[in-house]
């Protein structure tokens, strides 16, 4: 989970290390406020998008009314697709220099990994490899101070900047690991008079590991859809396509949309009904899935924890209750076939027993309802 | 006849007295696992589907010789659970629960790497070995078979799909391993095809990747040692980028782990790639001798 | 550094261990209203003795006027050589029974050993092996649930006691290695209503780590005069001899005193004026020797780090400022050893190269004091 | 010619603009110690005493090839010292401050196991190989000379007064070990004769002891094994129980420690205990050949 900027340095300025100052502006009063307080200020929109500044998402402002002018032209503003609801203001810092520094998961190497560098300012996938100094964490030993000092020095820092980023390594190994984080980043690192700043900042949380940290402030940057489905306990992603997808695993759920692309159609979603879900949330995701107005939906199953005849229940009981007003494609095989088969023959729905004949149904069907 | 599970592990269930742990218990010796012990604190003594249960590994270790574990605890307290099983002994520990913070797995792959212990998963269906009759997992039992064919792969139910569509195509299994969906799991591709290199009754292996992290990219190079033709089948082509595809660990983030980068790498070492899951069976034969 | 009981069940208490409700009595009236918040109170004598109970440190009252009797009798008490200050009341406990729990570190295993008995309430020392069980801490792993479980289970327990005494293995591990304890213990952790209950506790702090913990309550049970010379920075024992003893180095401070007790005379205390010190705190520490009025003062001095010479000059020092009016012999070996001994000899002092001659020589000008 | 330390060994010095690291590393120098570095965080680019001072131990490691380090920094900052030593691939690391919090001690003494590295101290004098001309610690250097008798101390100047005494003797040393003061220290007894066994320079072992812990009682058992006699000389018969004498390990607590149970032990198992420090060099010139 994304945490916005300045709830990234309010966890940066708990650990001590030097954030502008800075405060939330909401509306155009607050902004005209913040330039009182704050003097001339950067009105930085927060919203969870890379390229903010490019975007237009970082302005300028020198006096009271520039700050509530700039303010209400920002606030409510459309910055790639997501709604500026709110602003952090923050003295406006005179730059001498921007270094890099994050601590993330390497997933191969299965440890933490420090990435820092002197060409800071810019996305770090845009920087030469070169120029990034990367440092593995031993979990069984943690950053130590030394770990710091070894970062800085082979970033060629000297005098108190060395002492500083050393320093600063350690505290931003700790936020990621009493944090739980998955990415922890200060870019650009500013030095301003001769010592560092974190002028901007992104922390990302482990969502399995919130459980651990109740006071986190939830971020759910989905779609109203996507919020109601994770609600469920479901994984869910929107997608622009017109075939809504429902798939026992997340493999599963992948692939399927795989399929209906293979097949030249555009699948809408991506709903992962769990490895072994019951008739409850399996009908509630379906209910979802109608509620989409799809062109078509295509429920594939492959029953191993997961039984076919609760997969058809759930079926039944929508179409009963809430009704299926376009067409559904079912593909069952697995645990408990023959039963769920026979349950949906019933009520006069044919299921496929192959994969690529019913995302290729479903392709055919979406476009006939065109 | 298999690789790192066989007819011989002794293996304990740990969390045997909750639902799922006492139903693939149940699943588990219905297929042939020698299961020897279970573990609840407080309620050893008791018996689940005949396995008798034990306050402790430690107490289950000395009682039973146990060597495999595999853990069924809620994730808060898996990594209890897996430092439990590793600090006595148990030498495979197959993690089955899903959402256990990153930060813990890191650690059970740390330990586990400094005592050489291997680590299935978190979040994986599991290990079995069709031929050697046990497994260590959730899959069904039925969509097996024994055969030649070493399937290793990111997701459960996808796996399902393709070792039955080689069971219905009378190509059977070696073992299958489920890597786990997390971003961070005790194998790679590498370590798991280190071990199908080395075990005679495979000659030929599926991956089953997806998109996500670099395991497949650093799995390529690999290949050229590896002496056994590769099928591979990856899945996530249609998603789209920095979107959490349901496996904590299926996400493209800053343009890394797509599709694309995979399968090319894949192909670069000599691996068969395919783009639909029902099109592994058929590309399976074609690389076996036929009899 | 020890802690007192109110202290040790403080620590306790904020890491979640159940402890029973008390509080400070410093006043015969605190007494009597301890007894009205608490009913019936054990009455303890906050000392850093063992065996306190047995010595009559702890009493009970019933009644307001007995909580005021009591304490009027144990305020200002001698307890095996300590003045009692102050007690701390607790509510009187039904206990079923009594287990043992302690953390410490092994200096063998070099590790930490967590050490549990169902045959608490008694000096561990005075527990037979069979009935301890001892489980050694990996540093690298720390103390997990799990292994909190495998004590509860080596002792038997079961049921509620079983997950109670597991959890506080955990908790018990956590105050010793996050307060920098040399040791922590339960004795008794008594059994009350079917729970866990820290029924007494100590707590024993790392010197070397109280910088860690600027929070620490600072408890010196020693002398006066072992307070000032710990003061000066100087490890200081007080012992019940007559002849004075400074040497550089604890174990040559040892023997030192070794030395003396072979010739039959009785040292009168333990100090290490370190293995560098320079003249001011030699000449400090010499001055509190002085001021201990012992028969004799034996300085002994082998010169590595130290500087014969700089020994010689606080010496003069001190016999030019205070005066030395008690016999003094010196030994003066090693780093400018000449320079030394030219400097005393001008000042009428014989320095001894042998350290078997300076101590005979001390012990018999000690007897002709007599 | 000697234990542990010899005259290839190459030193680096953490904490080599300090007070102390500045002067001992004079007088390591001047022993004929191959002191190559020293580190000084962004003191870089300076040099002590002839000596190049680097940012850190990598740096250091990398330009001068060092194997061996000896730390100076104050207890606060002794614990991150000896990681940056031991995880830079250091192997010997002599650790010269006290009041090292004893549970940076075990940290720093479990990773070492762990490491395979050797860990002398904390809170010791070093080690000298009189026969290599080179030191490790801030012992005096004048008072050892090269000969056949191996020492090992907990304590600092009563084993230069039995050093000194040895070396008027004209018994000299292969090598002297300090221990260290400690509660928890890298060597014990045991690790330590272990060395002295397999040196064939080393022909009698003095053992300097004292009060506290149960080292000398562990170690007597193994003095079968040693094969060469043993001198024991213990401090503190005179010291009271429950008082710290100085060293932090020094003290006798709930009945352990007592030099009688030491005394004991050692002479059990075929040690010369003697009773006071002057007794040492007797002792030992009884035990050697006669020439």
């Amino acid at each position: 989970m994304k945490q916005y900027e300045y709830l990234a340095k309010g966890a940066l300025k708990a650990y001590g290390i030097p954030i502008p100052a800075g405060q939330l502006v909401s509306t155009p009063e607050e902004g005209a406020q913040a330039v009182a307080s704050l003097g001339p200020v950067a009105l930085k929109a927060q919203v969870l998008v890379g390229g903010r500044g490019k975007a237009g998402g970082i302005r300028f402002a020198q006096t009271q009314q520039e700050g509530y002018d700039v303010a209400k032209a920002m606030i409510g503003m459309d910055l790639k697709g997501y709604r500026v609801d709110r602003l952090y203001a923050e003295t406006k810092l005179a730059i001498e220099r921007e270094l890099y520094i994050s601590v993330t998961t390497d997933r191969n190497a299965k440890r933490p990994l420090v990435m820092a560098s002197l060409a800071g300012g810019v996305e770090i996938e845009d920087v030469a490899d070169d120029q990034i100094v990367k440092a593995y964490v031993d979990p069984e030993v943690g950053v130590l101070p030394y770990f710091g000092r070894e970062v800085a020095s082979a970033l060629g820092l000297e005098g108190t900047i060395f002492k500083e980023f050393a320093d600063l390594v350690v505290k931003l190994y700790r936020i990621y690991r009493e944090k739980d984080a998955e990415l922890v980043e200060i870019n650009p690192l500013a030095v301003v008079d001769g010592h560092l700043v974190a002028a901007d900042a992104r922390l990302n949380l482990d969502d399995s590991a919130l459980y651990r940290h109740p006071d986190t402030t939830i971020v759910d940057e989905g779609s109203a859809l996507e919020r109601k489905v994770h609600e469920i306990g479901l994984a869910y992603v929107e997608l622009d396509g017109d075939i809504a997808v429902m798939a026992n695993g997340a493999g599963m759920a992948m692939a399927t949309l795989d399929a209906i692309q293979y097949f030249g159609g555009r699948p809408a979603n991506f709903l992962d009904a769990g490895g072994g879900a019951s008739v409850g949330p399996t009908a509630e995701a379906l209910d979802v899935l109608v509620s989409m107005k799809p062109k078509a939906i295509l429920v594939n199953i492959f029953g191993g924890i997961t039984r076919c005849d609760d997969v058809a229940a759930a079926i039944l009981q929508v179409k009963k209750t809430s009704g299926i007003p376009v067409p559904l494609v079912v593909r069952l095989v697995g645990t408990n076939e023959q039963e769920g088969v026979a349950l949906l023959k019933a009520a006069g729905i044919e299921a496929y027993s192959e994969m690529a004949e019913a995302a290729e149904q479903a392709v055919r069907l979406a476009k006939e309802a065109l | 006849m298999s690789i790192l599970l066989n007819r011989d592990s002794r293996i304990i269930v740990q969390g045997i007295t909750g639902n799922q742990g006492r139903f693939h218990t149940r699943q588990m010796l219905a297929y042939g696992s020698q299961v020897v012990g279970g573990i609840s604190p407080t309620k050893g003594g008791q018996q689940i589907e005949g396995v008798p249960v034990f306050d402790t590994v430690h107490e289950a270790v000395t009682a039973t010789g146990a060597d495999a574990s595999i853990v069924f605890v809620p994730a808060p307290f898996a990594k209890d659970a897996a430092f439990e099983a590793m600090e006595n002994g148990i030498r495979l520990v197959v993690m089955i629960p899903e959402h256990i913070p990153v930060q813990d797995s890191i650690d059970i792959v740390a330990r586990a790497k400094a005592l050489g212990v291997t680590v299935i998963g978190p979040n994986t269906f599991g290990i079995i070995s069709p031929g050697e009759q046990t497994k260590m997992g959730i899959m069904p039992n039925h969509i097996y078979r024994s055969g030649p064919v070493g399937v290793v792969a990111r997701s459960g139910t996808l796996s399902y799909e393709i070792a039955f569509s080689l069971t219905n195509a009378n190509l059977g299994q070696s073992t299958v391993v489920g890597m786990g969906g997390d971003p961070v799991v005790g194998q790679t591709f590498i370590t798991v095809l280190e071990h199908f290199r080395n075990d005679p009754a495979t000659t030929c292996v599926v991956m089953v990747g997806e998109i996500g992290g670099s395991a497949e990219e650093e799995a390529a190079e690999y290949l050229e040692t590896l002496g056994k033709p590769v099928v591979a089948y990856l899945a996530g082509r249609a998603a789209p980028a920095g979107k959490r595809m349901g496996h904590a660990g299926a996400i493209i983030e800053r343009g890394k782990g797509t599709l694309e980068s995979k399968e090319k790498a894949l192909r670069a070492h000599g691996a068969e790639v395919v783009t639909m899951p029902w099109q592994v069976a058929e590309a399976v034969r074609g690389m076996l001798p036929s009899k």
